[in-house]
C-alpha cells in the first residue's frame, strides 16, 4: 500500500533487456524451454486449485501461454529490480487470472515457486486477485475495466520521461463487455500511445456462459480497428506466434497495438477446456491428480 | 446452529416473487447467481445484460420508469463504487423502485480481496436521498425484509452476503423493515448491530458481559439503516452509560456515523463505534477470519467495551467523559 | 421526483400516432412548417442564451433541426398524455442541449411557450439540464453517458409488454468519449433492441475542441457497425433526410438504429457557427439582437 | 468583501506548481479549466484526455504510481460518483499521490441541476482509507491548502466551487493542513464548519449570538475533513452547551458526521447539524440562493441554533437533552 519507491521522471538508468536467456541455461529460450515453462505454469495453476478456495481454472489455464511468452521472451523487466523505471510493465485486467499471474512470476524468479502453496492461504499474500504485496505485480486488478486505463497511464509516464518501456495489459473477452475499457480505448489512441500493447484472451467464454451469446464482442478486431488501435490476430497457444506479435510493436508508429489471442478456456485439460464451468473450479484429490495426468499427457 | 447464505436465500425467493409478480424483473450482470435456475413462465423477464454495473442501472432506471420492478443483481462494491453516479442519478433522484441486490458486501469475499470487498457502499449509499438501506443479519431476516422490500415504492439497496453465516436465535421475531429491532432488554449498555457476524458478535458480547461482569445489556438490530429508526434508538439508550455500534464497513458513514448523528443531536451518549479499520483489507482469510483479526468477535467487542467502561469510570467512580464534568448548568 | 403514475406494462390501450398533421393547421407537416418550428427553436434558444445565466448555445442550434424533425414528425407522442404507457420516448442524453428541448416541447404544447422566458430563473422548473418536474421530460441528464443506458431500459420495457413504441437517444459525439456510451451500445445490440433509436449530434466539437484533436472518434459509422448496430449517415440539418431515416427505423431487424448526423454546431448563427466558443454563451442585448437578425436572414 | 472562484486560484496556483515542479502532471477531462492557460515549458505535462472520469482516474494512478504527481480535473459529481470505484482502487488502495481537484462541488452549480451538484461527494471521500479530504473556504486558503497538499505523499480530495464567493476576513490567518483553525475564540456554544458560505454563515451567526443573546461562541474552520483533528475539536468543545456544525452537503457521512463521531466517541455534547436537507436540489437558482432557500445563511443558523439551545434549556433552566437528566452515575 505504499507507492512505489523512486521517481520514474527522467533519471538515466540502464534498461532493463528482454529474456533473451533462459533464467537457467543462458542458452535462447528456444520453444521446446517455453513450452516446458508454460506446461509447469499450468501445473501451478492445477495446484492451487486444489487448494482450500479453488481458483479460476479456465481463465488462467486460458492465459497461461500468452504470460509465458510475455514474460519468459518478451518483456524488459528483471525480477531483481522490479521498480525499476525503465522496466516493461504488465497488468493483468483480467484480474481473477491471478493464480497464473502468480505462478508465472514465480517460475520468473519473483519469488519462490514453494509460495505458490501458499496460495488463498491465511498467513499468505497470494490472494484471489493480485495485490502489489506480490513481487512483481504492479498494480491491484480484479475489478474488471481498469487495466487499459492504467496500462495508458504507465505508458504516458514512459513517454513524458523519454524513455522506450512499454505497457502490456491482458484482458478477458467477456471483460470488455465494460464500458471503462472502449473508454481507455478511446483515449490511449487518442494519445498515440504507441508503447500500450494490449492482448485480448478471446476465450469466447465468460462467467456464465459464451460472450457472443450473453453481449456479443464481434467483429472484434474490427472493433479495434475502428478505435484507431493497430490490431493483429494470432493463436493465443502458439508461442511463436504470440512473441512475434508481442515483441514486435508497436506494428504501426502513433498507435496502440492490440493483439486478439484466440484461445481456449481450460486449454490444456480436456476435461474442462472449452466449457464454461471451466471458469472456477475447487479440484477434489482426485481431480487435481486427474488434471496432473492430463496436463502431462497432453504435453506429450 | 443452522446456516444459509443470504444472497443465495433471496435468489430463491426472486424466483418466487418473479413469479407471483408480473412486474418483477431480474436483471443481471453475468454474476453467476442464477445459473441453473428456472424462472419458469417468467423466463422472460430474467435479462443478462453482460458485464456492465452502469448499463445495469440504467436499464433498471428507464425499466422501472416504464412500470416494472427490477432487481439488479451486482456485487456491492460494484453497485455502490463503480455504478454509483447511475444509482445516484437514473434512480435515486428519480426516486424509481429499483431493488439494488448487493452481493459480496463487506469482506463477505474473503479471499478475493480488496477489488471484492465492499466496505464503503452503506456511507454511499446512506448519503443519497430517496434511497431505502437495509441490511439483513440471516437467511430469516432476509426473507423477510424482501417480503417488505417488495412493496416499497422507492429504491432500495439490499446489502447481502457470499457464503453462509450462521442464522439469529431461532425465536428471533421477524425484523420490520425501518423498525430497530431488540433482540436483547437492558438499557446499562446498549450494543446495536448490523449483519450477520456483527449481530452475533453482538449477542454473545452481551451475554458474556451480562453474565461475568452484572451489567445490564440490550442489543438493538439495526438492519435499515436508512430511514434510521431513530424513536426507537433514543429510548432504548435514554439510560444508557454506553452505546456500541458494531458492523462490517469502515468507520465512517456506516452504522457508527447513524448513530452517532441520531445520538449527538437528540440524545448524547458517550459511544464506542466498532467497524473494520480504516485501511484496505490485504490479508487472505475468509470473511469470519478478516472480522476476527479486526476484532469484530464476541471477544473483542466484549474486550472493546470492558476497556471502554473503565475509561468512563473515572477515579472516584464519576464519569470523565472528556468535557462532561465541566459541563456549564445552563 | 416521484415516479411515473401508472404501470406501463401491458395494459391495452391505443397507441396515440405520430404527428402527421401540424398541431395548427391540420395539414401534413410539410417542409415549410418544420422549417418555421425550427426557425422558432432557434429563436428561442438564442432567447434563452440572453437570460442571466446565457445557455448552451452551440449545441442546442446544432440539434435544433433532429429535435423538431422528432417530435413534429417521427414521434409518437401526446402532450395532453405525457405518460401514455405506448408513447415513443425521447432522451436527451447530450442534457447540456436543455434549452433547444424546452424550446422544442414548448412548441409542440407540452407547455406554454411563454414559460420559456422563465429559463435558469429562480421560482421556474426550467434548469440548466432536464429535469422530470417538466412536462415532456423523462429522465434528468446532464451527465454525459447517461442516456442510451436508459434508452435500452425504455425499450426493453416496451418489448416485455409487447409494445412497438420505440425510444430515441439523442447524444454528443464528445459524449461518446464516454465509456458508458459503448458499455450501454454493445448491452443494446446484444438484447436486440431494434425498437432503440439512437441519434448522435455530429458536430466536431466538444468543449475545449474539436473532437478529432482531443480525441478522435472516426470512423464514427464503423465504430457502430462493429457493435452491431445498424447505421446511416444523414445531413443534420436536412428535415427531409432526418424524417426519412428516423420514420424508417428500425432498418435490420433485430439491430438497433443509428443516425450519424452530420451538423455545425451553431448552425443559424453565423458569427458562432462551427466555433468551439458557441458551446456557452451569455448574450449581451446586442449580441442578442445581431443574433436575432442573423436567424431571420438565414431562413430567407 | 473581495471575491474569487476557488476554481480559477487553484488553477491559477497550478500553472505556478507546475513550473516549479517537474513532475506535477495536470490531467484533463474537457472540463475548459485551462483553456487559453499558458502551461509554458510544462505544456507537455498537460493532458486533455477527452471526457473520460474513469479514465482520467486510472491514468492518473499508472502516472502516480511511475513517480509523476498527477493533479486530475473533473466536477466533483463526477470525481465522487461517475469515478468512484477507479477512485478507491487505483488511487485510495495504492495511497498513490493522485491530487483529486473537484469543480462545482455542493451546489455550486447552482441552476444546473441535480446532475452537477456534488452533495455526496465528502461522504464518499471520506469513508477511502488513505484519503486526505480538504475543503478551502476562499481564494486565500485555497492557495494556502494547495501548498501543502502539493508535499503530500498519498491521494487528496480537493473540494472547489464554481463561481467567485466571498473572501474570509482579510486577518484570517493561512489554514495548517490536517489542524481545525479557530476563526472566533468562544467555548459555550461552539460551530465547526467548512466551505465558502457555511463559513461565512457562522461567522455572521456567532457575532448576532454573540451581540443579541450575550453568548460566547466559537466558530472552528475544518477544513480538512479526514483525517480530523480530533484533539482541537474536543478542546474547543469541552465546556460547550452546544456544538453546531454547517456544511454545504447532505445530513449523512459529511462535516456533520464527523463531528457526530468524535464527539460521541470522546466527549459527547449536544450536537446541532446543519446541512442541506436529505433530497436532490432542483429548484432553479445560483449557490447562494439554493443554500439560502435550504437554511444555510448567518440568519437561518442563528435561527436555528436559537431554536435548539431553547429546546435544550429546560422548564427549571437544566440540560433536557433527551437521556441526560436520567444517566445514572457510575
Ligand atoms: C467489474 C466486475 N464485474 C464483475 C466481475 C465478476 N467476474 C469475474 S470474472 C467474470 C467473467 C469474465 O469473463 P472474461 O473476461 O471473458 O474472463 P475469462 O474468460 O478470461 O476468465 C466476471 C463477470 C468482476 N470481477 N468485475
Ligand atoms: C460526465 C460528464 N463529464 C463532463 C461534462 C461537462 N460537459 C458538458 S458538455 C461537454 C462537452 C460535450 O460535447 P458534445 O457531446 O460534443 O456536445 P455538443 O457539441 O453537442 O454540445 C462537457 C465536457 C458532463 N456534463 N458530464
Ligand atoms: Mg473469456
Ligand atoms: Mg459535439
Amino acid at each position: 500500500m505504499t507507492a512505489v519507491a523512486g521517481a520514474d521522471t527522467g533519471a538515466e538508468t540502464s534498461p532493463p533487456v528482454a529474456v533473451e536467456t533462459t533464467p537457467e541455461t543462458g542458452a535462447a529460450p528456444d520453444s521446446e524451454f517455453l513450452r516446458e515453462t508454460a506446461l509447469r505454469i499450468r501445473r501451478h495453476i492445477v495446484d492451487m486449485c486444489a487448494g482450500p478456495e479453488g481458483g479460476h481454472l479456465g481463465g488462467s489455464l486460458s492465459s497461461a501461454d500468452i504470460l509465458t511468452v510475455l514474460y519468459f521472451s518478451v518483456l524488459r523487466c528483471d525480477p531483481a529490480a522490479p521498480h525499476d523505471p525503465a522496466r516493461d510493465v504488465f497488468l493483468l485486467s483480467k484480474g481473477h487470472g491471478a493464480i497464473g499471474l502468480y505462478a508465472t512470476l514465480a517460475e520468473r524468479g519473483y519469488f519462490p515457486v514453494s509460495e505458490l502453496e501458499t496460495y488463498a492461504r491465511p498467513g499468505g499474500r497470494l490472494m484471489g486477485h493480485p495485490v502489489r504485496a506480490v513481487p512483481g505485480v504492479e498494480m491491484p486488478t480484479g475489478s474488471l475495466g481498469h487495466g487499459l486505463a492504467l496500462g495508458l497511464g504507465f505508458a504516458l509516464s514512459a513517454r513524458l520521461a523519454s524513455r522506450t518501456n512499454r505497457a502490456f495489459v491482458l484482458m478477458g473477452d467477456g471483460e470488455l463487455q465494460e464500458g471503462s475499457c472502449w473508454e481507455a480505448a478511446i483515449a490511449a489512441s487518442a494519445q498515440g500511445a504507441d508503447n500500450l500493447v494490449a492482448v485480448v484472451d478471446r476465450n469466447g467464454l465468460q462467467l456464465t456462459g459464451e460472450t457472443e451469446g450473453i453481449a456479443p464482442l464481434e467483429p472484434m478486431a474490427e472493433r479495434w480497428r475502428s478505435f484507431n488501435w493497430a490490431v493483429r490476430e494470432v493463436d493465443g497457444h502458439d508461442h511463436e506466434a504470440l512473441r512475434e506479435a508481442l515483441a514486435s510493436a508497436p506494428w504501426e508508429p502513433g498507435r496502440p497495438s492490440l493483439v486478439v489471442a484466440r484461445t481456449v478456456k481450460g486449454q490444456g485439460l480436456p476435461m474442462v477446456a472449452g466449457k464454461v464451468h471451466s471458469h472456477y473450479a475447487t479440484l477434489s484429490e482426485r481431480m487435481h491428480a486427474r488434471a496432473v495426468r492430463a496436463l502431462r499427457a497432453g504435453e506429450r | 446452529m443452522s446456516a444459509a447464505a443470504t444472497r443465495t436465500v433471496y435468489r430463491d425467493a426472486l424466483v418466487e416473487r418473479m413469479g407471483a409478480d408480473s412486474t418483477a424483473v431480474c436483471l443481471d450482470t453475468d454474476t453467476g447467481l442464477f445459473s441453473g435456475v428456472d424462472f419458469g413462465d417468467a423466463a422472460a423477464r430474467y435479462i443478462n445484460l453482460g458485464i456492465a454495473e452502469h448499463t445495469l442501472m440504467g436499464v433498471a432506471a428507464g425499466m422501472a420508469a416504464s412500470g416494472w420492478r427490477p432487481y439488479v443483481n451486482t456485487m456491492a462494491a460494484f453497485a455502490g463504487a463503480r455504478a454509483l453516479e447511475a444509482v445516484k442519478i437514473d434512480i435515486a433522484y428519480n426516486g424509481l423502485p429499483v431493488r439494488i441486490m448487493a452481493t459480496h458486501s463487506g469482506v463477505s469475499a474473503g479471499h478475493l480481496g480488496p477489488t471484492h470487498h465492499a466496505l464503503e457502499d452503506l456511507a454511499v449509499m446512506r448519503v443519497l436521498p430517496n434511497m431505502t438501506v437495509v441490511v439483513p443479519a440471516d437467511g430469516a431476516s432476509t426473507s423477510a425484509l424482501l417480503g417488505q422490500v417488495a412493496e416499497l415504492p422507492g429504491p432500495v439497496y439490499v446489502r447481502l452476503g457470499r457464503k453462509p453465516t450462521p442464522s439469529l436465535p431461532e425465536d428471533t421475531p421477524p425484523p420490520v423493515l425501518g423498525l430497530i429491532q431488540r433482540l436483547r432488554d437492558g438499557g446499562e449498555v446498549v450494543l446495536v448491530c448490523a449483519g450477520p457476524l456483527p449481530v452475533l458478535a453482538a449477542l454473545e458480547a452481551a451475554e458474556t458481559l451480562a453474565a461475568e461482569d452484572g451489567l445490564d445489556v440490550g442489543v438493538l438490530h439495526a438492519h435499515t439503516l436508512k430511514p434510521f429508526d431513530t424513536a426507537t434508538l433514543t429510548a432504548a439508550t435514554a439510560g444508557a452509560r454506553l452505546v456500541v455500534t458494531v458492523e462490517e464497513h469502515w468507520p465512517a458513514g456506516g452504522l457508527g456515523s447513524a448513530v452517532a448523528e441520531e445520538l449527538a443531536e437528540h440524545a448524547p451518549r458517550p459511544l464506542l463505534r466498532i467497524a473494520m479499520p480504516d485501511r484496505f483489507v490485504d490479508t487472505v482469510g475468509g470473511q469470519e477470519r478478516l472480522m476476527a483479526d479486526n476484532g469484530i468477535t464476541a471477544e473483542g467487542v466484549t474486550a472493546r467495551m470492558r476497556a471502554k467502561l473503565a475509561g468512563l469510570a473515572g477515579p472516584a467512580g464519576t464519569a470523565t467523559v472528556p468535557g462532561t464534568q465541566t459541563r456549564p448548568s445552563p
